[in-house]
């Protein structure tokens, strides 16, 4: 042990040296502060959300109605705990388990802040780090799917079924886009530590643009903006949190996954949801903004990356990005699930991997000459933008004569308007034909013939 | 004596699962029970609850379309992070490489989007 | 770290695969984005002019002999000719494939998730073109079966297992008449496929584990590494045997090889004929050419100790395909079961384990590749309003009601028979007189005994064709469109050049017969 | 002289001839017969050349040419004849053109059937077809018979003598009689398991004897007296099946019963000739010592076929499978001179080969001319036919002497040549073989009798076609057969001279030389 | 400590247990989506002994493998995925047993 430790940033050697006790006191503390952020997290979310709409909100128990949460909990916990009959026992009772498990165990590669002494161990104030951290991450937070669509499938009923299966679609749905945002990342910082990236947004490259050379900030939420943007768009959707929250959507699905839940597991699925809301800001901060590292006007003091210090810009990031959560909540309007599905599928995909290949052409081209830069990235722009341009639109729905409706109707429809009349067709006609058809759900059998061009 | 960097996330993992797996069986001994048939039934806003959810168990074809998307497009993005990570080493090549790649799978999504495959109806 | 070493790639050397991997992409960008009327004409052209772009290359790189894509992919003698027999047989098999006049909308259904008999699908089964994408599915078949024969290790050849089984399985959901049957056999297909490939895996895990355990620090799943490895004695035999026997039941289940030819009669009966026709004749190339890859380059060291093994599958195939065979009634079946014994054929030419037996076994795949498709040409001519009439008893006396296409299926069947003068004569004397030099006699025995038994069932289609009057329930045979008879022509027109003058095709394939490891 | 390709002429020839008949229009079946006879005697004038082309004293094998083929498995087109292949060639030369016109009247239509005076319901059993089909056929057939016997590559010889039963199948299979269907496919994969025999056979041929095919390199090969056993039961197993010999002979009596006259006469007269030419020429020279060894069970074979045969024959009620019963105990004779390894033995088995040729081809095509007037090939459904058609009764009965190697008649000296061949080396064989002869005469006047004498059979006359005697064509049809037989049972002279020195040259490949006491060389006796 | 040590032969054995497992259940299962995830189980099995003997071999090709394997098994899903679903809608049911159409 006699490695000198001077650098703040730990490195992936820094970790698994640690000593069982310090081992055991990290845990318990990330645990501790996941169920305490959710505590506070559903206090703050209802004040403010009550601040925006010009009401209180909960300010009865306790100071400033902080106890308001525990109180909600412990009433839930002595609610009755119904098994509903339809249910498929075992897997509905193991449900929000995996939910919960899979939130918190997503913080056990989140960094809080650099190395420092704790009772005399030189360590970081991570839990741990490993070679592939945002991969551990990544898959908590797919993990975390199979609580939701499993809830939904052994409650044995309706609403539950949707709302799972709608859940599951939207979260694999932006799972695509986050996984995606996040390559960005790794290709500017070179590695997939989560200790690492923070390091490697701590000193900003120097970009070179067009011969300028411009001192590039550090933090990828501003060199990497379009990935940043994606990552957050992604991460409401993978929290299921508004405007995106549609597996809970109350007009239509009641409540969603959740509906045949009650008595702690309710509580555990509301758990899991604030723990991955802050898992998941914590997740943003790390990887796009800065991590612990103190934000700009701050780092003018030198001691702000020191210590114990950078815990405290951690948690001001991730109280930021929890209040823009619920800013979200507050402000935005429910999107319809269509909408939701093509904003994933075809906003946030091909913009991402447009922006993948634009952003690693500039990096393998940054070393060429001038004139090769130029034609390497003219001719792809150029191609992109013919694409862009000759993208077929979609052929607008052809206005049908009467006497095409008119064929189209099952044989022996009465009565039958004479050619030269200009009768709209009666709507018995179109409930015949829609009797006809097989109830599918999903894709319409007729419709889809016209979609294909 | 120092553990494995991978024994800290199991040990979290050990401490959730313990608390939610207290939570959930204590639900059931905390609570109060009282038998109510209604009550045991699944709940559809007060109607008579279908006997099997979803048209009896076919679930719409979407679902299943959306699932195979992402099985495609998940596998690219497990592709796409060690290049991401690697990328400086591999340099042109590797930058080459990947652009065919993309655009093979770009060729598919062009396919679904024509087709309809990603409209939601 | 340094910059890493990048494998050398020839591009020339793999332009035909690389051709119609592009063109399948093609495929698939056109349709996504040409007009549904013109997809099917379009479709056809490029695949067409893909296929004799890719012979073309293959042609000019007739005399390439190397490794490359970091010894990945061999292109060499047997590499190229099955390529080539690969690609032509598949542009016959496209042929059938872009056949619509037979029937309207061709042999494919439109949509093959509609619920069976609801108004839509009665509509489509009526008047709706058949998919078009069965055209770049098949591109990324041909592109795979292309790269299997040329793998030149086992991970690649995995992946190219699966490259060109994947769109074969799909390929077989897509029947536009009795699309249930058609769905059964692809889930039949996939799921036995599935699982035979699995066991591909597990083997290719297992050997690299041997030649890791080999030579520490130098293992890997290259043919030249296992080469080196099954000489060197002091590697552990268990994981040897037990890798080659679980890659040998993925090979074998594509090669048709009993016990794990299963799938076989009723993926061939389920499947659209025209489909059928390109599985029996290409998957048939590609699975044999990547058997012989791996038994000739990797493990030839161990010939002594899996070759009576296979000789056992080998005579248990060519039995259970012509005992089997003797029961059919239904003719797509007993095709199917006339593929598993001539596989049963074909693995005897392969354990010859000589040059000869290399290629005499290319040739074999050639001369039986031509001779399937003619046959199934002609079974998608045999239609009466329900599609096409499959079952024996309604070919009765169709040589009667139409003699033309009863007799060159008769000359199909006689070669199928081995009759001298066909292809099917000179190809079985081929791979017997291989096998007899490298000392199989057991084999060759047991395969003239079981062609005895096969030739009973061939006999009895020609009886029920000729020898029986017309009922009224036999079909008319449907005119041909141009595709279709020029697909049969080119089969039958092989078949007996193969058959009377097989000179230049024996002399190319034994030019080729030489394997680079 | 002997430069001019002989050989494959005459085996494209009818090819070209079928070729030429198949495209003739169906609506015309008289041109195609026209033509196909036509050309048939086209072909007989050709051989007649060949046949005094041929040297009788000269090479054992004559007229040979050699194409290559497929060179890489030593496979050529190499055709020669000796004396043995000349006999059997002209053979077929002559009887193909008899047949042809023999036939005449196969392929006309049941309604013509009816209006010859036939009886309708029964003439209705054979399904009539196109003309220029079957004569086709019969020319196709021809071409590959005279490819089987003019082959000298071991291959080539493969290749005609399975694709000779392509054409036999569908004469019997499209235009036989009842049970047609079972009796053409029994013949097909009977020949066919010989044939795969025979191939297995001949592959192991080729790889020990250094992937050639050429006969006269196969002669000289050494190889392990196992293998060539084994080798030689295969071809022995095709050609037993095709001769056919004792326990593979069931399907002969079918196919012959069900086939139509013409095709009986060729398939009987000649196409089973190639198992006994197949065994002279292939499994004798090319493995001597195998041949030796088997000789005795070889022997015994023929030695039980002449009996059971001639026992089953005599039973029998149906004309047609009594005659081809009758033939496969002669088979059984031709076996033995075969077999008795001695020149008279030999030429005698081979003289046996041509006579019985003739003379039931000759048998065949005159029940053939019964049948068609009556309807009817069952033994009792005639009776006294002779007091009808005494002229016809008269030719079967010269036929049935004929059979049954009456002195005077050409069989009787192939007969002849036989017992005294083998009773030279093995007596008792030629006394069981010889007590052959009493039943054969048993049987064939027995059948001459039933059918032709005695009380008329009532139900006869009212057959009009009964009343109509032998007409022009079939005397035409019978007379050169009936001359043949006369001639060469007088005078077989020029015929052995082309036989002896072939089958002398066999009986050295085979390492055998005659016994002393008839051969007249006293230093090969022992 | 020696829990967390396993030595290669360990994951061998399990590789080689779960292979079975997948086997063993294509043959003994009936719904086809069962036997496509038992399918899956034995490629992810053979997956393990890769990395395994990677790992033994001491360098990355394995591995490398193990992710082309990845990569098949996704297409494998999505093909299989969709062949099942298309028969479940023509038909309405997923099991094996009821697709019995094809006897000979």
């Amino acid at each position: 042990m006699n490695v000198i430790y001077l650098a703040q940033d730990p490195t992936l050697a820094d970790f698994g040296r640690d000593p069982w006790w310090l081992v055991l006191i990290k845990v318990v503390v990330a645990f501790v502060f996941a169920v305490l952020a959710t505590l506070l997290g559903v206090w703050f979310e209802r004040r403010v959300v009550g601040f925006m709409q010009v009401r209180p909100g909960p300010n009865q128990v306790g100071p400033f109605g902080l106890l308001q949460t525990l109180a909600d909990g412990l009433k839930m916990a002595f609610k009755e705990d119904i098994l509903p009959k339809a249910a498929d026992k075992v897997v509905y009772f193991f449900a929000p388990t995996i939910s919960v498990i899979c939130a918190v165990t997503a913080l056990s590669v989140v960094p809080f802040g650099p190395m420092v002494s704790i009772f005399g161990h030189w360590t970081p104030l991570q839990v741990t780090d490993v070679s592939v951290a945002v991969l551990v991450l990544l898959a908590c937070s797919s993990m975390g799917i199979y609580g939701i669509v499993l809830g939904g499938w052994a409650s044995g009923s309706t609403y539950p079924l949707l709302g799972g299966l709608r859940s599951t679609a939207q979260m694999i749905s932006y799972e695509v886009a986050m996984g995606l945002s996040i390559v960005a990342v790794f290709m500017t910082a070179g590695t997939m530590s989560t200790s690492g990236i923070v390091a490697a947004q701590g000193h900003g490259t120097r970009l070179t643009v067009f011969g300028t050379e411009l001192p590039a900030p550090g933090w990828y939420a501003i060199l990497l903006l379009p990935s940043f943007i994606i990552f957050f768009i992604a991460t409401v959707g993978e929290t299921n949190r508004a405007p995106f929250d549609l597996p809970e959507a109350e007009s239509e699905l009641v409540a969603g996954f959740m509906t045949e839940y009650s008595s702690l597991k309710f509580a555990l699925f509301m758990l899991s949801e604030y723990v991955s809301m802050v898992t998941m800001s914590a997740v943003t901060t790390t990887l796009f903004l800065g991590g612990w590292r103190a934000p700009w006007p701050i780092t003018l003091w030198s001691g702000a990356n020191s210590g114990w210090w950078p815990m405290l810009w951690f948690f001001g990031k991730v109280l930021i990005l929890v209040f823009v959560f619920v800013w979200l909540r507050g402000t935005l309007p429910r999107l319809r699930y269509d909408q939701f599905m093509r904003f994933g599928w075809k906003v946030l995909l091909p913009i991402n991997l447009v922006w993948i290949l634009a952003l690693s052409g500039i990096r393998v081209t940054s070393g060429w000459e001038r004139t090769d830069r130029l034609i390497a990235i003219g001719v792809p722009v150029a191609v992109l933008l013919l694409f862009v341009l000759f993208w077929p639109s979609r052929k607008p729905e052809q206005v049908r004569t009467l006497q095409e409706r008119v064929d189209e109707r099952p044989a022996g429809s009465f009565p039958l308007p004479p050619m030269d009349l200009q009768v709209p067709p009666s709507p018995r006609t179109r409930r015949v034909v829609a009797e006809r058809e097989p109830a599918n759900v999903g894709v319409g059998s007729d419709g889809s013939d016209e979609k294909e061009v | 004596m120092s553990l494995s960097p991978y024994v800290p996330i199991i040990g979290l993992f050990a401490i959730a699962a313990a608390f939610a797996l207290f939570s959930v069986a204590s639900a059931r001994i905390a609570g109060p029970r009282r038998y109510n048939k209604a009550k045991l039934d699944a709940y559809e806003c007060g109607i008579e609850p279908s006997p099997e959810p979803v048209g009896g168990g076919r679930i719409p074809i979407k679902f299943y379309l959306t699932a195979m998307l992402f099985i495609v497009f998940d596998i690219e993005i497990i592709f796409l992070f060690p290049w991401a990570v690697s990328f400086d080493l591999l340099g042109a090549f590797g930058f080459v490489e990947m652009v065919l790649f993309i655009a093979a799978v770009f060729v598919a999504y062009a396919y679904v989007w024509r087709r309809g495959g990603l409209d939601w109806d | 770290m340094s910059q890493l070493k990048l494998p050398s790639i020839d591009y020339v050397a793999l332009a035909p695969i690389l051709i119609l991997l592009g063109t399948a992409c093609a495929g698939v960008l056109i349709e996504a984005f040409v007009p549904r009327r013109a997809r099917q004409v379009v479709q056809l052209v490029v695949g067409l002019v893909a296929l004799v772009a890719a012979m073309v290359m293959v042609v000019r790189n007739a005399n390439l002999r190397l490794l490359t894509a970091g010894s990945a992919v061999a292109v060499d003698g047997p590499a190229l000719f099955l390529q080539g027999s690969i690609l032509v047989l598949a542009a016959v098999a496209l042929l059938l494939i872009g056949e619509r006049s037979v029937e309207r909308g061709g042999a494919f259904v439109a949509q093959a998730a509609l619920p069976v008999e609801s108004e839509a699908d009665r509509r489509q089964a009526v008047k709706e073109g058949g998919a078009t994408e069965i055209y770049p599915l098949t591109m990324f078949a041909v592109a795979g079966m292309m790269l299997f024969v040329a793998a030149n290790d086992l991970l690649t050849m995995f992946v190219a297992l699966e490259v060109f089984s994947l769109p074969l399985y799909l390929l077989c959901a897509l029947a536009r008449r009795r699309r249930l049957l058609s769905q059964e056999a692809a889930i039949k297909y996939f799921l036995l496929g599935a699982y035979a490939s699995a066991f591909f895996l597990f083997g290719v895990a297992l050997i690299y584990g041997f030649t890791v355990g080999a030579k520490p620090g130098a293992g890997g799943v290259e043919f030249g590494t296992i080469h080196a490895a099954v000489a060197d004695s002091s590697a552990s035999p268990v994981l040897l045997y037990a890798g080659l026997a679980m890659l040998s039941i993925g090979l074998l289940f594509k090669a048709n090889a009993a016990p794990f030819h299963v799938w076989t009669p009723d993926v061939y009966q389920g499947a659209p004929t025209p489909i059928t026709g390109f599985m029996a004749a290409c998957t048939k190339v590609a699975a044999f050419g990547g058997l012989l890859r791996v038994l000739y380059v990797a493990f030839a060291g161990a010939a002594w100790n899996f070759r009576p093994v296979l000789g056992v599958i080998a005579i248990l195939t060519m039995l259970v395909g012509a005992v089997l065979a003797v029961t059919q009634t239904d003719i797509k079946r007993l095709l199917a079961y006339s593929s598993v014994a001539n596989a049963g054929y074909l693995l005897v030419g392969v354990l010859a384990m000589t040059k000869d037996g290399l290629s005499s076994t290319m040739f074999y795949l050639v001369a039986y590749g031509f001779t399937v498709l003619a046959a199934f040409a002609v079974v998608t001519l045999v239609r009466d309003a329900d599609g096409e009439a499959t079952h024996l008893s309604r070919w009765a006396g169709l040589g009667r009601r139409s003699p033309l296409f009863a007799g060159l299926f008769t000359f199909i069947l006689l070669a199928f028979a081995g009759i001298p003068l066909t292809s099917g004569f000179t190809s079985k004397f081929a791979v017997f007189g291989a096998a007899l030099d490298g000392g199989q006699t057991w084999l060759v025995i047991a395969g003239v005994l079981t062609s005895m038994i096969l030739a009973f069932p061939y006999l009895r289609v020609v009886v029920i064709m000729w020898l029986s009057e017309p009922g009224e329930s036999t079909p008319r045979v449907t005119m041909p469109g141009g595709l279709t008879a020029a697909a049969l022509m080119i089969g039958v027109l092989a078949t007996l050049v193969l058959g009377v003058a097989p000179a230049p095709l024996l002399d190319l394939a034994n030019g080729a017969a030489e394997f680079v490891r | 002289m002997s430069d001019f390709p002989f050989l494959s002429v005459l085996t494209v020839a009818p090819l070209v001839g079928a070729l030429v008949v198949a495209l003739l229009p169906r609506s015309r079946p008289d041109l195609a017969k026209q033509v196909a006879f036509g050309w048939s005697l086209l072909v007989l004038a050709f051989s007649v050349v060949m046949w005094f082309a041929f040297r009788a004293g000269g090479e054992r094998f004559q007229f040979r040419e050699s194409y290559a083929w497929i060179p890489r498995w030593g496979v050529n087109f190499t055709f020669a004849a000796d004396g043995i292949a000349l006999v059997m060639l002209m053979l077929i030369a002559i009887l193909v053109p008899v047949v042809i016109l023999a036939s005449w009247h196969e392929t006309d239509g049941p309604a013509e059937a009816t209006a010859d005076g036939g009886d309708a319901p029964r003439a209705a059993v054979t399904v009539r077809r196109s003309a220029p089909v079957y004569f086709a056929l019969l020319l196709v057939l021809e071409c590959t018979m005279i490819g089987v016997f003019a082959a000298a590559d071991v291959f080539l010889f493969y290749v005609f003598f399975e694709v000779m039963l392509v054409p036999m199948y569908f004469l019997i299979g499209s235009f036989g009689g009842q049970r047609r269907q079972y009796a053409a496919v029994k013949f097909f994969l009977y020949s066919l398991v010989g044939g795969l025999f025979m191939l297995a056979a001949v592959i192991g041929l080729w790889v020990v004897g250094g992937h050639t095919f050429d006969w006269q390199k196969l002669t000289e090969i050494d190889m392990a007296t196992g293998t060539g056993r084994w080798l030689f039961l295969g071809f022995f197993v095709a050609f037993a099946i095709k001769a056919p010999f004792f326990p593979f002979h069931t399907w002969l009596p079918d196919a012959g019963g069900a086939a139509p006259a013409g095709a009986a006469a060729l398939l009987v007269g000649v196409l089973d000739k190639v198992g006994t030419f197949g065994i002279l020429r292939y499994c004798l020279p090319l493995f001597p010592e195998a041949s030796r060894w088997f000789a005795p069970w070889a022997l015994a074979l023929a030695v039980i076929g002449i009996i059971y045969a001639a026992l089953l024959a005599v039973g029998q009620n149906d004309l047609k499978r009594l005659v081809s019963y009758t033939s496969i105990a002669h088979f059984g004779f031709i076996g033995v001179g075969i077999f008795a390894f001695t020149t008279q033995g030999g030429t005698g088995a081979v003289l046996y080969m041509l006579n019985h040729g003739l003379a039931t081809g000759l048998l065949f095509l005159v029940v053939g001319m019964f049948v068609a007037r009556r309807g009817s090939a069952l033994v009792s459904d005639f009776g006294g036919a002779g007091k009808l058609v005494p002229l016809l009764a008269g030719v079967f009965f010269f036929a049935g002497l004929a059979s049954l190697a009456m002195p005077g008649t050409a069989p009787f000296v192939s007969e002849f040549l036989v017992l005294v061949g083998t009773f030279t080396v093995n007596k008792p064989v030629a006394v069981i073989a010889t007590a052959g002869i009493i039943l054969a005469a048993a049987y064939v006047l027995w059948m001459v009798q039933r059918t032709t004498q005695g009380t008329l059979n009532p139900a006869l006359s009212d057959v009009p076609a009964m009343r109509q005697d032998l007409s022009l064509r079939e005397k035409v049809v019978v007379a050169p057969l009936i001359a043949l037989i006369l001639l060469l049972g007088f005078y077989p002279k020029p015929v052995t001279d082309v036989i002896n020195p072939a089958v002398q040259a066999t009986m050295q490949d085979v390492g055998k030389s005659d016994p002393a006491p008839t051969a007249g060389n006293p230093e090969a006796a022992k | 400590m020696t829990f967390f040590s396993v030595s290669p032969t360990h994951y061998l054995i399990l590789s080689a247990v779960l292979f079975t497992i997948g086997a063993v259940g294509v043959l003994v299962r009936r719904n086809a989506i069962v036997l496509f995830m038992c399918v899956e189980l034995m490629l992810n099995a053979a997956n393990l002994a890769l990395v395994t003997f990677s790992r033994i071999n001491g360098n990355l090709d394995g591995q490398i493998m193990a992710f082309f394997v990845m990569v098949v098994a996704a297409a494998e899903v999505v093909v299989g995925l969709a062949i099942i679903m298309s028969i479940f809608r023509s038909r309405r049911s997923a099991s094996v047993d009821d697709a019995n159409l094809l006897k000979y």
